[in-house]
């Protein structure tokens, strides 16, 4: 099963280096990939429809707890035939749809990532394993939706797609992490059998918020939908596979897949019908205003993503059925019309439905493969649609939550639009009379026009035989979400009743609808547009973009000053903080020796020289006051017996002064910038800084010194290094490290200064 | 004694971060200056001072005979002087060099727009 | 700077400042002293040379360029720093000859250490001035 | 009084009083050559001041240190000089 | 009686740096001041130097004295020289006092170069003619 | 070749003294290290001759010290009392004195000297520009220099 | 264990910079010498990794003097860890400088003071002497300043005197921090303050001293509110430079932090409290930043900065799965953030300019450079299962277990902006069209496509052998936790490093 997993990821990795051979037809080859997968998977479904659920174990990194957990049970298995199959087709199809594309290979490549992913997503058991192929599903989304990259709209809906998707996933990673961490594993299974632990502990409710928050932006849930509309940037077999079969269903496979952990609660059910009922309605609604055909299919895509939380969300079997009925009902029919639209498009280089009809005259089986679609999303008898639909009211009405009516209505509402919506897609621009702009379109290869003709029969054919694929993929995937693995038989015919007669009407409302209503663009209704989420989240886009400028400019001014002034005052504060917490200061007499009038006055004139040096006007007499100061530390060093010091300070503060002197002589006057109000500021902050130091040093002060290695550097300087003068063998010897590297800071610095004044770039050497 | 050592550390970190915090870069090596220095002190304070005993064994003993200045901070010291020498040393003439880009001392002057950027 | 009597003092005072950085250098172990006071002494002893000589003319005076001394310091004193290793003892042990000579007293890689820090203070700090000065002019 | 006694209360005190005077010159200037003598001065004063603390504390190794100041402090002296001779009008 | 010697020499040596301080501090113009510091510290440390030569027995000392006095007299007359020399090339003023300048307009200030006597006296006639002309 | 020998027996003397270890091996040390760093400044010097000036040096350094602690006590003695008797100026003074040596330990001597101080020497050497702190009569003055100082110097270094 | 083996990372680059520095001038064998050396101490530092991870501590008594009296090298397994992906930077930056350093550069020193500062960079984390600390971070504060000034323009000079105002400022912290130390213990060795600091009954005397050294570490890791020298100065030497020093000099800063905080100053809640609050900032900070500058180093930079604060916040929380997160983390940022900077350097050679504005068309140009970026782009954001992604793991469970739910919600709006971008500069460097010239603006040229078939691939190997060694470390990532607990354990429990330095007897 990894193999199987990862195949797609050896395809893509193969093609690097292969792809330039594949451009033409060869690249019909690549059609094998996902048509083995579907085969292999589906050689599962006996298995699966049995009851048993196949398992696979890889370690990869157990420390941090992901290992290739693979679990394949009726839900992952209506997933991995959804993803292999309609991936079968979306290739043929594509093979046609990008013949000549310069990127070919680049493009399957992506999109055998994307196929593996997905199937990752679908598969693993881990739930970090999982959260890791779902965000390689943003990814290969990212790149499909910008493959046309020289297109501005292209890039902007790509990042946006990524933005929503990607900022959803770290969400969803932390959700993970957490539910991992409160039920002690990362293995859904066995998360499902503690799930008691995980929804009574205080934490519960941010797991579901995280978790919903990966998957409502996965699943295009309102508020975060707007980016799939744009997502349509992408060419059209990715929009039918990525964005309407697959990719945004990896959301409603979480719920799906973590109901049996996290579902049931009020916490669970609230949200999810709030919010997929909330989507599902404006989904519709907007769709039928659309005239772009992808558009249209978009929004009713959202609408069914809706749909699908709701069920979700209700929780009840009949839902929880209902959802996996619709899962695939969706996927067969929206893959089709977005194929079809696809040809369209590809053909008469128009999505416009306004300028599109008759169409059935040049293609015929482009509008068969439409129509039928068309007939499955209305839901009539016979299609798989239908079932869907019925399921879905059965579950509306028979819930035990109040406002029942209210989500019934929702639902019909919903499904009135839709119904017309799938008409406007799959009908629309094959009646009619043909215009004569269109008259010089023909039929494509048989490539494209073929899967989705597939597609479609298929949603008749299980909608008018739906016991084998209702007991032995769909009952199977029911059973999972349920994890009640004797789920009830799936039901076509609930006999003349309430649920009948809400389809009936929905039908025939959906078809009046889109018999009288005129085509208007959604912008003409400033309601829909006042609710459009994607403005807001520009807006507060726009806000954090400013308030970053602000936030990084204020911050990061440019002045030297003010960047040393905060770390001043930060150290400061913490220092401030530190001493007043403290124990009261003592000072003890321990060490205090005795003062004589000469240390006095050396102190003292240091005192004045420092005085001079920063009151100073002029450059030079602050150097001259540097260089007082130096000499009497000089002094200080012979006073308290460090000879080797006073040397070396003596000797480097004249070599600094001749240096300084150097530099100096040509630098116009000394200036004083500041007015007083800063530099009372600047005094405050540093007299502080230097008081706590003081405080600071008088505290270490009167802790006791301990001498030990001072006395075995006594002791050993003459008997064992051979020297009298402790400090120089210090340097030389015991620690002579510390020697051999200062020199090295100065070879360094001879270096700087040699090439600092000698080098001189060329203009050709600009960086 | 240690008192007044006290007092001077105080006196040259505040004066040192004072200068720091000037437009002028002379000031501001100056400061660095400064701040070294009352390092200085701060190290060789902490690690006791002791008068007129430097820690040099006398001849013909092999053996320091009575009490003698602890050698470490001395040490410690020495190598922090050299190594401010050298970044001082550096930092004079990279003033220098900034004089020369912009003709003044003034750090303000230095600063490059963005969109000078390679 | 046109001084005759710098000019005169300074030609007396270079070797006498090098002699003086040589002893300071060479009794660093059992004195005050050092490598880097004698180096640095010495470089002032040609820092002072060059103010009254000129630049050109002091470089002309060394036999190499006061940068060559700084990689010359530099591997003397690596070298006596790293030499144990061969021996299979840690970097830095001291490796002394057994019986004292004359003058310089005990002869050990301690006393090669030094005299590396001896000429790379010299080379460092001539580099850095002479640069500067050359600079300047 | 003993001769300890006298070196450091008589000798000492002199010799930093001499400095605190210098020093006064040093600060006050007016000129730069002013405060230039003034420091050379005292680095002077320091030689006498260290010889007399090595006496004070017996410790002639201290006198190492009046041996470099005496040797290189005119350096400081010769670097302004060269610096006033050949500076711009304003500091 | 080396008490004794001890106690002259530093006496005289720290009275002559006092005198040296003092002079610095209230000598009128910076020649000098000048003139009176270098040689009295100068001398004022040599003596207090010797006495420290007479303390410590050891010959290395008394060696390491004379050394540290002729290092003093080597340089100080060098650097007083200098630092006169461009006091008066910078203009440093001068006590009201001064009896004679015989260095007067002998500087080429332009170029910092010492004339010889006729070519000062060429100077100083064009200074005249330019005066006047002016 | 006389003065590069004394120069360096000169050295050798400092190298024993700096060292303060009088024995042979020291001195030869010494000897050989001097020699090095004149052999690595050689330049080139009429050689001279330097005999039978031991007695010359020593009453020169005695006259200096006579005359140095005298002036310092005149010196001193106006610095403490609040009005100053001096009388300053700047003296051009003719030298006799011709090499670069000679005229550099004559300033020398002259600057340690309370009371005078050198400024300048003329590019051309002939002339010496000296500040002096009493200065009664200029002509007296330079005679006394003559007749004191620059003599008793020349006769020990010529 | 003693084993003098330990020093070779630091001596060979050692002598290689003196070899340099004798064949001054000589550009061509500068080049050689430098890649030569780099290979040789890459392979030295996985033989001592070997020998540490499957062996004892090592140790080298530097004089045959035992500590605490003498100077000791420790190699621990956090520090061959960090020599050996030191080795991997500093041999990846030898290659690209070969063809990125201009010849003038190269002819005034740049290879000998790369050399210094890499062997500045082995030294500060194999030390085990906190002065001698010290001296290793002037090693290397002084080779960045030289290599950032290298040069002289007007941009570089004013980021060095702003990074060398503030670092010394920092090293002024570390010393005073140093000096309190012995003034309280009279012992620098660390293993011996160790035990020295916990025997010490002014505790909050302790918790001052630690803070001189957060502020002074905290300075050169660029943390919030100390973080400033960080965006003024790394966007202006060549690439090469910046890689070095975006790669690993901030983590000397993290290293030390780590070292003494786990070492020396077990933190207490104040000061707990306190990396969080920097880490949260630092994090934001370094957010903000990076979403608004269009310059591509200057992003970086700001990047660099939010990086940072993760690993703060795994040292704030202090546990073994944050901390181990924390040092993942370090493992993944020292050898993507190396290689972004050569990828700035590279995109300029490519497009002659590195403003997002002016960039453009990278992916129609060059396909496969273009592919091997992303690879480290994406490392660098984050998308699992690269090596960006496995530090945040444990992150976020520490985070969780210690309930800091605000640094985990910095974490994620980090990670979100690092994303956010990273794909914004994909999208405008890599997809977009290059903007016509407008005639004004200087005419950008490929400098890339007219060099030699050598020079490109001295040019791109680094960035392949970066980003292999990234893909290494994300698909692989078994090995390099087990590396990172094995370090966490090592932290948690002193005691078989002090063992190791003072003997079983201390
Ligand atoms: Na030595
Ligand atoms: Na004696």
């Amino acid at each position: 099963m990894l193999t199987a997993v990862l195949a797609g990821f050896f395809v893509s990795i193969l093609l690097i280096p292969f792809g330039k051979y594949l451009k033409n037809r060869l690249s019909v080859l690549l059609v094998l990939l996902p048509a083995l997968l579907f085969g292999y998977f589906a050689g599962f479904i006996p298995a699966v429809s049995a009851g048993n659920p196949v398992y696979s174990h890889h370690a990869w990194v157990p420390s941090a707890g992901i290992n290739l957990d693979f679990h394949l049970d009726g839900l992952s298995l209506l997933f991995c035939l959804l993803i292999t199959g309609i991936g079968t087709l979306v290739y043929i199809y594509a093979v046609a749809y990008m013949k000549g594309h310069p990127y070919l290979d680049r493009f399957f490549a992506y999109l055998s990532i994307f196929m593996a992913a997905m199937l990752g997503v679908v598969l693993s058991d881990n739930v970090l394993l999982l959260f890791i192929f779902w965000e390689l599903t943003s990814i290969s989304s990212f790149f499909l939706i910008g493959f046309n990259n020289d297109n501005a709209d292209s890039r902007k809906s790509s990042i946006t797609a990524l933005a929503i998707t990607a900022g959803g996933g770290f969400l969803l990673m932390a959700g993970l992490i957490l539910a991992g961490y409160l039920s002690d594993t990362h293995s859904i299974r066995e998360m499902i059998l503690s799930n008691a632990i995980l929804k009574s502990h205080s934490l519960y409710g941010l797991v579901l918020l995280l978790v919903f928050a990966g998957a409502f932006t996965k699943s295009a849930q309102f508020p975060f939908h707007f980016w799939l509309p744009g997502a349509m940037k992408a060419p059209t077999p990715v929009s039918a596979y990525l964005h309407s079969a697959t990719m945004v269903k990896a959301g409603i496979y979480l719920l799906a897949r973590l109901f049996p952990v996290l579902g049931g609660t009020d916490y669970w059910t609230v949200p999810l019908v709030i919010i997929g009922g909330c989507t599902m309605l404006l989904g519709a609604i907007i769709s039928i205003f659309k005239k772009d055909l992808k558009e249209i299919l978009a929004y009713s895509t959202i609408s069914a993503l809706g749909v699908l939380v709701f069920l979700i969300g209700v929780g009840t079997e009949a839902a929880l059925t209902a959802a996996a009925v619709f899962i695939l009902v969706h996927a067969l029919y929206k893959a089709t019309l977005f194929l079809v639209t696809g040809i369209i498009d590809h053909e008469t280089q128009t999505r416009d439905i306004s300028q599109l009809s008759g169409l059935r005259k040049l293609m015929l089986p482009v509008a068969i493969a439409g129509a039928l679609a068309a007939l499955s999303s209305a839901g009539i008898p016979l299609t798989l649609g239908f079932i869907g639909k019925d399921l879905i009211y059965e579950a509306t009405l028979h819930t035990k939550l109040n406002f029942l009516f209210i989500l019934t209505a929702i639902a019909v509402i919903t499904n009135i639009f839709l119904v017309s919506a799938g008409f406007l897609a799959g009908i629309k621009p094959f009646t009619g009379s043909l215009p004569e702009r269109l008259s010089g379109v023909h039929l494509p290869h048989w490539f494209m026009w073929m899967p989705p003709l597939i597609l479609a029969f298929l949603g008749i054919l299980f909608g008018s035989f739906p016991g084998w694929v209702g007991t032995s993929v769909l009952q199977p995937a029911a059973a999972a979400i349920t994890n009640n693995t004797a789920g009830s038989p799936l039901k076509i015919w609930h006999g003349f009743n309430l649920v009948l007669l809400l389809s009936a009407v929905t039908i025939v409302s959906g078809t009046l609808l889109y018999l009288f209503k005129k085509t208007t663009a959604a912008s003409s209704y400033p309601l829909l547009s006042a609710i459009s989420a994607e403005k807001t989240f520009k807006r507060m886009g726009d806000y954090v973009k400013g308030f970053s400028t602000w936030y990084s400019n204020t911050m990061h001014n440019g002045f030297l000053r003010s960047y040393l002034l905060r770390i001043i005052i930060f150290a400061v504060l913490l220092l401030a903080y530190r001493v007043i917490n403290g124990e009261p200061l003592e000072i003890s007499l321990a060490r205090i020796s005795t003062i004589s009038i000469y240390e006095i006055v050396v102190a003292g004139i240091l005192i004045a020289a420092v005085y001079m040096t920063v009151t100073s006007t002029s450059r030079l007499t602050a150097v001259v006051g540097t260089s007082v100061i130096g000499y009497c530390i000089c002094l200080m060093f012979v006073f308290y017996s460090a000879p080797d010091l006073a040397m070396t300070q003596f000797t480097i503060d004249t070599l600094t002064l001749v240096l300084f002197v150097f530099v100096l002589f040509r630098l116009p006057p000394f200036l004083n910038f500041a007015n007083s109000k800063v530099r009372l500021r600047d005094g405050i902050v540093s007299t502080s800084f230097g008081v706590l130091i003081g405080i600071i040093a008088l505290q270490a002060l009167n802790e006791p010194i301990q001498t030990d290695i001072s006395k075995f550097y006594g002791e050993n300087a003459y008997t064992m290094a051979k020297g009298r003068n402790v400090v120089n063998v210090i340097l030389v010897d015991f620690r002579g490290m510390d020697t051999m590297f200062e020199i090295v800071v100065l070879s360094i610095a001879a270096l700087g200064v040699f090439s600092l004044i000698n080098l001189r770039l060329k203009s050709s050497e600009k960086e | 004694m240690e008192i007044l050592l006290l007092i001077l550390i105080a006196l040259l970190y505040s004066t040192g971060i004072y200068m720091l915090l000037r437009r002028s870069m002379v000031k501001l090596l100056i400061g660095l200056g400064l701040l070294g220095n009352g390092v200085n002190i701060l190290i060789f304070l902490l690690g006791s001072i002791t008068k007129g005993k430097p820690p040099v064994i006398d001849d013909k003993a092999s053996l320091f005979r009575d009490i003698y200045a602890d050698p470490i901070p001395q040490a410690l010291i020495l190598t922090a002087i050299v190594i401010s020498f050298g970044l001082q040393a550096f930092a004079i003439v990279l003033l220098k060099r900034v004089y020369v880009l912009v003709n003044s001392d003034d750090l303000d002057d230095l600063n490059t727009p963005e969109e000078e950027d390679i | 700077m046109k001084s005759i009597i710098l000019k005169t003092a300074t030609e007396y005072l270079l070797p006498i400042l090098l002699l003086f950085s040589i002893f300071i250098l060479l009794r660093g172990h059992y004195y005050p002293g050092g490598g880097f006071v004698g180096g640095l002494i010495a470089s002032i002893a040609f820092v002072l040379h060059s103010f009254t000589h000129g630049v050109n003319s002091t470089l002309r005076l060394l036999p190499v360029h006061p940068s060559g001394l700084v990689p010359f310091g530099l591997v003397l004193s690596a070298t006596s720093m790293l030499l144990p290793l061969m021996a299979g003892k840690p970097a830095m042990t001291g490796l002394w000859i057994e019986e004292p000579i004359p003058v310089i007293g005990m002869i050990g890689s301690a006393l090669f250490f030094d005299i590396g820090v001896y000429f790379l203070v010299i080379g460092v700090v001539l580099t850095i001035l002479f640069s500067i000065f050359q600079y300047s002019e | 009084m003993s001769l300890s006694n006298y070196i450091d209360y008589v000798i000492l005190p002199i010799l930093a009083v001499s400095l605190l005077l210098v020093f006064i010159r040093l600060f006050k200037g007016p000129t730069t050559v002013d405060r230039v003598i003034a420091l050379d001065l005292l680095i002077t004063i320091g030689v006498g001041v260290i010889t007399v603390y090595s006496i004070s504390t017996r410790k002639p190794i201290l006198m190492d240190t009046g041996m470099i100041l005496a040797l290189i402090a005119f350096l400081g002296t010769i670097a302004f000089s060269y610096y006033l001779e050949r500076r711009r009008k304003n500091d | 009686m080396t008490d004794i010697t001890i106690m002259v020499l530093s006496t005289i040596g720290a009275l002559s740096i006092l005198f040296a301080a003092i002079g610095i501090l209230r000598m009128p113009d910076f020649y000098l001041r000048l003139s009176v510091t270098v040689k009295a510290a100068t001398l004022g440390s040599g003596l207090l130097l010797l006495s420290a030569a007479v303390f410590f027995p050891e010959a290395y000392v008394t060696t390491k004295v004379f050394a540290i006095i002729f290092f003093l007299v080597l340089t100080a007359p060098v650097a007083a020289h200098m630092i006169g020399r461009v006091a008066y090339l910078i203009n440093a003023r001068r006590w009201d006092g001064t009896v004679l300048d015989e260095l007067e307009g002998m500087y080429d200030k332009e170029n910092k170069v010492l004339l010889s006597d006729a070519e000062a006296a060429k100077t100083r006639e064009d200074k005249a003619a330019d005066d006047q002309a002016g | 070749m006389v003065k590069q020998f004394l120069m360096n027996l000169l050295l050798s003397f400092i190298w024993v003294a700096l060292t303060g270890a009088l024995y042979f091996s020291n001195f030869f040390f010494g000897f050989l290290l001097g020699f090095f760093l004149l052999w690595l400044m050689s330049r080139n010097e009429a050689d001279r001759r330097y005999y039978n000036r031991v007695p010359k040096i020593i009453s020169f350094v005695l006259f200096f010290i006579w005359e140095m602690l005298k002036a310092n006590i005149h010196v001193a003695y106006d610095v403490i009392t609040p009005k100053f008797f001096m009388k300053p100026g700047i003296v051009k003074y003719p030298l006799i004195a011709s090499s670069d040596f000679e005229i550099n330990i004559l300033a020398t001597v002259i600057s340690l000297t309370p009371g005078t101080l050198i400024l300048d020497i003329s590019d051309d050497k002939k002339a010496l520009y000296i500040h002096v702190m009493y200065l009664k009569d200029r002509e007296k003055f330079i005679q006394q220099i003559k007749n004191g100082l620059e003599r008793r110097l020349l006769e020990i270094i010529r | 264990m003693i084993d003098n083996y330990l020093i070779l990372p630091v001596a060979i680059h050692l002598f290689a910079a003196i070899l340099l520095l004798f064949l001054w001038r000589r550009t061509v064998a500068h080049r050689i010498v430098s890649i030569a050396t780099s290979f040789i101490v890459m392979l030295l530092s996985i033989r001592l990794f070997s020998k540490v991870y499957n062996g004892n501590i090592l140790i080298m008594e530097a004089g045959s003097w035992k500590a605490p009296f003498g100077i000791v090298f420790v190699a621990d397994v956090f520090s061959c860890t960090l020599v050996l992906l030191t080795s991997f930077a500093a041999l990846a930056v030898s290659i690209f400088s070969s063809a990125g350093i201009s010849r003038s550069r190269i002819l005034y020193g740049y290879f000998p003071i790369f050399h210094f500062l890499v062997m500045g960079l082995n030294g500060a984390f194999l030390t085990g002497d906190i002065f001698n600390l010290y001296v290793w971070f002037e090693v290397i504060i002084i080779s960045s300043f030289v290599l950032m000034t290298l040069g002289g323009r007007k941009a570089q000079v004013e980021g060095a005197v702003k990074y060398m105002a503030m670092n010394i400022l920092a090293s002024t912290f570390f010393l005073t921090g140093i000096g309190i130390l012995y003034g309280i213990t009279g012992t620098l060795n660390m293993a011996d303050l160790s035990i020295k600091i916990a025997a010490l009954e002014n505790r909050n005397l302790v918790n001052i001293t630690a803070l001189f050294f957060i502020i002074g570490f905290g300075i050169k890791a660029a943390v919030f509110p100390l973080y400033f020298w960080l965006p003024s100065s790394y966007h202006t030497p060549p690439s090469a430079v910046v890689a070095t020093f975006g790669g690993l000099l901030t983590k000397v800063g993290i290293y030390a932090l780590f070292r003494i905080s786990t070492l020396i100053f077990v933190p207490d809640e104040f000061t707990k409290n306190l990396l969080l609050f920097i880490a949260v900032f630092t994090i934001l900070t370094g957010s903000f930043g990076a979403l608004i500058k269009r310059n591509i180093r200057r992003m970086f930079s700001y990047l660099i900065v939010c990086h940072i604060g993760f690993m703060i916040g795994g040292l704030a929380m202090f546990t073994g799965v944050a901390i181990t997160g924390a040092l993942i983390y370090l493992f993944h940022d020292i050898m993507v953030k190396t290689n972004m900077f050569l990828i700035a350097g590279l995109i300029r050679q490519l497009k002659g300019t590195m403003n997002m504005d002016k960039l453009g068309g990278l992916y129609t140009d060059y396909p496969k450079i273009s592919l091997l970026i992303a690879i480290v782009l994406f490392s660098l954001a984050g998308i699992p299962p690269l090596s960006g992604f496995w530090p945040k793991l444990y992150l976020f469970e520490a985070g969780f277990i210690n309930r800091q739910y605000i640094l985990i919600g910095a974490i994620i709006i980090g990670s979100f902006i690092t994303l956010y971008v990273i794909a914004k500069m994909w999208a405008d460097v890599f997809w977009k069209n290059p903007p016509e010239n407008d005639g004004r603006g200087e005419e950008l040229k490929d400098s890339f496509a007219t060099l030699s078939l050598s020079k490109k691939t001295m040019l791109v190997s680094p960035i392949v052998f970066l980003a292999a060694i990234s893909l290494y470390l994300g698909f692989c990532a078994q090995n390099i936790t087990e590396v990172a607990e094995r370090i966490t354990s090592e932290m948690l429990d002193t005691t078989p490093y002090i063992e190791a330095v003072l003997g079983k007897t201390y």
